[in-house]
């Protein structure tokens, strides 16, 4: 393991890499649901890469599969060269709906993944003070998730799993339920960390402007089943700030990103209401 | 961490010193010989006042031999203790010999006495119907009758009544089970409509009036050994002198309940053990009103024997037994040779 | 004020004993199968000096015994069913039998294997109080949200700490409320179990007083051990309250 | 859910046995306690009148089943079970939906609840036997009383723990009071309240035997006290045996409605128990 005091460089972990990956749902009764297609993708190290897709198109589950929570079924993924067998701390996960433990205080919760890295006492106490700074909840140490606000409780879920530096990062729509001025704020601070110490990001959302603003690179998703329709180069020169996300070339990506993401979504509507 | 901490330093402890404490198994036996009675309804059966007797009266007790009550309901589950010995000595009905020794098959001995049912000049149990709609027997077919436990001597009673009519349970009349301190509500109530009213039930009803007196034990079936201490034979022969000492010490006590100079003090005890006021006693308990106690605690063969017959004949045993083999007189008899002398 | 709201709460409780009062005293219903209240608390303190507190201990420590291991070993097992699929498979038809089973109806087994004693009457407030643990700490612990095990498991907790850290905190609220059900049964329990074989306990005293005819006794010692379980019923909830101050 | 943490991976060699066990696991314990009390008692290590041979024991359950006793006694006693559980559920389910929403009830059921569900209520049989006769009415409304308080508290806990939100957007939408109730409130709290009525059930059937073992009049309580008195210890077995039968099928079915009315509940997916 890497040391865990912030904020240190990660050492390359190595990208990576999504082969011929096919996900069936078979539920108990009725058809299996085929949800993800022979999914081929390869993701640099320290890349940061969104997942767009209509809803259903199985984004989630790639990000799941990537996790280890679910057993693959067809293919593979490897992470810094390794088969992934299962969860682990060098993929860390935001969840879109938190997934904080609700009898934790905020202290407790940032606090549970350190003692599972067995880091010594006082480092731990370290570390979560600091990313309870970090994320600005300095003052809510020791109140319950219940007792938070749905964009705190995100920022809570953020530093948990920031705070056990992972090799990877991997988000599922970790601002959807939030409001569009912490949303922005939080979409800076997420870039901010980032180009402080660049990780792997996986970053599944379904907000095309979302995408374009943090991304390296766009994976444009199809409707159920889910394929890889485009993926498509968001970097921009100089890199990400203020003012390019203002500038022409900037929206010009973000109408053409829209304009795959609608057609798919029109199959998807098309399909559900058939 | 609250809850974490109220978990793991505080309860979690607590209930392991608890589940502990259930592991923990009953200290074996110490020197005298421990005698299980089983018993169900006071005082009809005297078991439990044994061990609240004045000094003096058990003298052995401690010394050769050592008395625990055991309440169990029914002839059934003592049985099964018997058989399990976890009990020594059940105070059981001739039936439950009978059907102990012929279904359960365990080698039973009757060794003592307990209580006998309409002997000459003392109590009987008595039946009651309701005042005014019933006024003989025959006013009772189709009815309800209440009766405390099937297959016992007062189920035996009252198929043998109504046996002389010609009748059968089920077809002529209905019986059921109720407990007897509920058979005068029962009957007040029209639940039932013929129930056996045990003293002071009869007592109360008398005086509150509404019932009427049909039939006692005694006109059914006669004289009847209603309750025994019965034990396994095995455990009689291994245990026969701690079971002397006991019943010379229990004979003792029999004079001393029914003698007149002890009245306040017997009636205390029985108040003391089924917390009933004494005044609820006073006036029939082991009195002629009261069932007949044999001083001797001793076993009437013949009675028994009789009895046996006449509730085969009336089908509540399906099976006979001649009983002289299952009764040993002989502990009784040493102990009244002794305690005479 | 706080007096006035105690007061006020347990209202129900006063008209509940006035209505049981006239009921008994109108004599709609026979004196012998429900005595006056005011008989009944008569009869209480009658009793008080003559045992009732000894024979109501005893059952105390019997129920509180069946009661605690039932606890541990209901949320165990119930825990663990839902965990391993194996245990869940082998175990559930054994329960199955026996939780519509009436408990009493085991005495001929226990007599056979437990004895007569206290373990005996321990036993079957244990199976009793087991059922309700057991079935609510399956659901609940089955029910938990699969994306907190998740999360627990990406930050390295290894399956038994998911397991003691994750899914038995988060199931913790189905669980207490199954165990207050418990609770209840414990109380009921021990008073039935003591019905058919005791020497001892306020269900052998609720027993002979009936058998005796003293139902204003009989009721006075039904009153108390309700009583008793009104007070610990409170004092769970409140102690639930305590546990589960995350909630809120 | 926990199930997906294993490494149920289909195709693999484990696969067909984990399948047989999956089939025959459940008979499995059963079976071995049936073989142990046969041997038990076969090899006298009890006596016979404490554990008759269990095979003493079927040819007492045929018996019975062929002279119609055995039937009968079931229909007696499934009759009450069922028409108990089904007042017990109707009330207790009212009184729990008005509790939760009504100050004044909630005022006068609370303390009452509190101190009835730990009662012993089979003491007040005696009262029951002389209000409502000595058959089924008594029997039924002691059973119906018995249970009730059990299925009050689950759905008073059950419509307590629905979200605000959930009905405040019902609300939002139009629907009335009794809409709301109908169509949010019942089906929200229907998986507590199911539970609370699934564990109510085979305390209605245990209810219904203890009165019928201590009052009599037909059905399997009954038919077991009869044993019990004529000291028929394979009568009394044959009743434990049936019994669990009997009990076995009533929660089964239990758990087959609980699916039905729960299809879109997430726990469907998975089998019950108890």
């Amino acid at each position: 393991m890497t040391s865990r005091t912030p904020p240190a460089e990660t050492p390359s972990s190595g990208g990576i890499s999504i082969r011929s990956v096919c996900h069936e749902y078979r539920p108990a009764r009725g058809r299996p649901v085929l949800a993800l297609d022979n999914i081929d993708l390869e993701i640099n190290d320290r890349e940061f890469v969104a997942i767009l897709g209509p809803s259903g198109c199985g984004k989630s589950t790639l990000l799941y599969l990537l996790g280890g929570f679910m057993p693959l079924q067809q293919g593979g993924i490897s992470v810094g060269g390794r088969d992934i067998t299962g969860p682990g701390p060098d993929r860390g996960i935001v969840f879109q709906n938190f997934a904080l433990f609700p009898w934790k205080t905020v202290r407790q919760n940032i606090l549970y993944g350190l003692e599972k890295q067995r880091l010594p006492k006082d480092e731990r106490e370290r570390t979560t003070r600091h990313f309870i700074d970090m994320v600005h909840l300095t003052g809510f140490e020791d109140s319950y998730p219940s007792q938070l606000s749905g964009g705190m409780k995100q920022r809570v879920a953020i530093a948990r799993t920031l705070a056990i530096n992972p090799d990877t990062l991997l988000m599922d729509e970790p601002f959807g339920a939030l409001d569009a001025q912490t949303r922005s704020l939080m979409q800076e601070e997420l870039l901010a960390i980032w180009n402080r110490s660049p990780t792997t990001v996986v970053f599944v959302t379904h907000d095309v402007r979302e995408a374009v603003l943090l991304a390296d690179r766009v994976v444009v998703m199809t409707a159920r089943p889910g394929r890889v329709k485009k993926i498509i180069d968001t970097r921009f020169e100089g890199g990400m700030n203020a003012e390019i996300a203002k500038s022409r070339p900037f929206l010009d990506r973000v109408d053409e990103i829209w304009d795959l993401v609608r057609e798919e979504a029109i199959v998807a509507g098309s399909a559900g209401a058939g | 961490m609250t809850n974490r901490y109220f978990l793991t330093r505080k309860l979690i402890p607590g209930l392991a010193a608890a589940a502990a404490a259930v592991t923990v198994s009953l200290s074996a036996s110490a020197e005298p010989v421990k005698i299980r009675i089983q018993w169900s309804v006071a005082p009809a059966h005297i078991t439990p006042l044994i061990t609240q007797a004045p000094k003096g009266i058990y003298k052995n007790y401690g010394k050769s031999y050592v008395v625990e009550p055991v309440r169990m309901r029914g002839s059934g589950p003592a049985l099964q203790g018997i058989a399990a010995g976890e009990i020594d000595l059940g105070g059981m009905s001739i039936q439950a010999l009978v059907r102990g020794v012929k279904r359960a098959k365990l080698d039973l001995k009757v060794i003592a006495q307990v209580m006998s049912g309409g002997v000459d000049g003392y109590g009987s149990s008595e039946f009651y119907a309701r005042d005014g709609e019933i006024t003989k027997l025959e006013d009772l077919k189709g009815k309800i009758i209440a009766v405390n436990a099937l297959g016992s001597s007062i189920d035996a009673a009252v198929q043998a009544q109504f046996g002389r009519l010609g009748w059968k349970v089920g077809r002529d009349y209905q019986v059921v089970e109720v407990r007897f301190s509920a058979m005068l509500p029962a009957l007040q109530s029209k639940r039932v409509d013929l129930a056996p009213l045990l003293t002071p039930f009869n007592l109360i009803a008398k005086k509150k009036g509404g019932v009427k007196y049909m039939f006692n034990m005694r006109d059914a079936l006669g004289a009847t050994e209603t309750l025994q201490w019965i034990g396994r034979a095995d455990w009689i022969q291994k245990n026969r002198a701690a079971l002397v000492d006991f019943m010379a010490d229990h004979i003792r006590f029999r004079t001393w309940l029914y003698d007149p100079k002890s009245r306040e003090e017997v009636l205390a005890t029985l108040s003391k053990v089924t917390k009933r006021p004494a005044k609820n006693y006073a006036s029939w308990v082991f009195t002629k009103t009261d069932n007949y106690r044999e001083p001797n605690a001793l076993v009437n063969v013949a009675r028994m024997q009789k009895n046996v017959d006449d509730l085969v004949r009336l089908g509540v045993l399906k099976e006979s037994i001649a009983v002289k083999n299952y009764i040993d007189l002989s502990i009784a008899q040493e102990a009244a040779a002794r305690v005479n002398k | 004020m706080r007096l006035v709201h105690t007061l006020w709460r347990f209202t129900p409780l006063l008209l509940l004993a006035v209505v049981w009062e006239a009921v008994s005293r109108l004599g709609l219903v026979s004196e012998f199968a429900l005595p006056p209240f005011s008989d009944v608390v008569t009869a209480f303190s009658r009793l008080a000096d003559e045992g009732l507190w000894e024979h109501t201990a005893q059952s105390l420590y019997r129920g509180a015994t069946g009661f605690a291991c039932a606890v541990i070993v209901g949320v165990l097992a119930g825990v663990l069913m839902a965990w391993y699929r194996p245990v869940h498979i082998l175990v559930n038809p054994l329960l199955r039998c026996l939780y519509p089973m009436p408990k009493s109806a085991l005495i001929p087994l226990t007599i056979m294997w437990i004895g007569l004693g206290d373990n005996s009457k321990i036993t079957l407030i244990f199976i009793g109080c087991l059922l309700p643990v057991v079935l609510s700490a399956f659901n609940a612990a089955r029910g938990v949200d699969q994306v907190l095990i998740w999360s627990a498991r990406s930050m390295g907790a290894r399956e038994r700490e998911v397991l003691w850290e994750v899914v038995v905190p988060a199931a913790m609220p189905e669980i207490l409320s199954g165990i207050r059900i418990s609770l209840a049964l414990a109380f009921i329990l021990l008073v039935s179990g003591e019905l058919i074989i005791a020497n001892n306990g306020i269900g052998y005293l609720i027993d002979i007083l009936g058998e005796g005819g003293d139902y204003a006794g009989m009721f006075a010692g039904v009153v108390t051990i309700s009583t008793i379980g009104f007070f610990a019923d409170q004092g769970y909830v409140a102690l639930t309250r305590r546990i589960l101050a995350w909630r809120e | 859910m926990a199930r997906t943490l294993g490494n149920d991976t289909p195709g693999t060699a484990g696969h067909s046995a984990r399948r047989a066990f999956e089939t025959f696991g459940p008979y499995l314990t059963i079976s071995l306690l049936l073989i142990a009390w046969e041997l038990a008692s076969r090899l006298e290590l009890v006596i016979a009148f404490l554990l008759p041979p269990l095979s003493v024991v079927i040819v007492r359950i045929a018996t019975d089943f062929a002279s119609g006793q055995l039937p009968m006694d079931i229909a007696i006693t499934l009759y009450r079970t069922l028409v108990a559980f089904a007042l017990a559920a109707i009330v207790g389910v009212s009184i729990g939906i008005l509790i939760s929403r009504n100050a004044t009830v909630r005022w006068f059921f609370d303390p009452l609840i509190s101190i009835g569900l730990p009662m012993p209520k089979i003491a007040l049989l005696p009262v029951f036997m002389l209000w409502f006769g000595l058959f089924d009415l008594s029997k039924i409304l002691m059973v119906a009383f018995s249970a009730s308080f059990q299925i009050i508290i689950a759905t008073w806990a059950a419509t307590q723990s629905i979200e605000k939100e959930l009905i405040w957007s019902a609300q939002s939408l139009g629907a009335s009071r009794r809409e709301i109730l109908r169509e949010v409130i019942l089906p929200a709290a229907m998986p507590q309240i199911l539970t609370g009525l699934q564990i109510a059930l085979p305390i209605c059937l245990i209810v219904v035997l203890i009165t019928e073992m201590i009052m009599g009049g037909q059905g399997l309580g009954d038919s077991m006290l009869r044993s019990a008195r004529y000291v028929d210890s394979p009568g009394v077995f044959a009743g434990i045996v049936e019994i669990g039968i009997v009990g076995f099928c009533v929660i089964r079915a239990m758990e087959v409605i609980r699916r039905r009315l729960l299809v879109w509940h997430q726990e469907t997916r998975e089998e019950t128990t108890v």
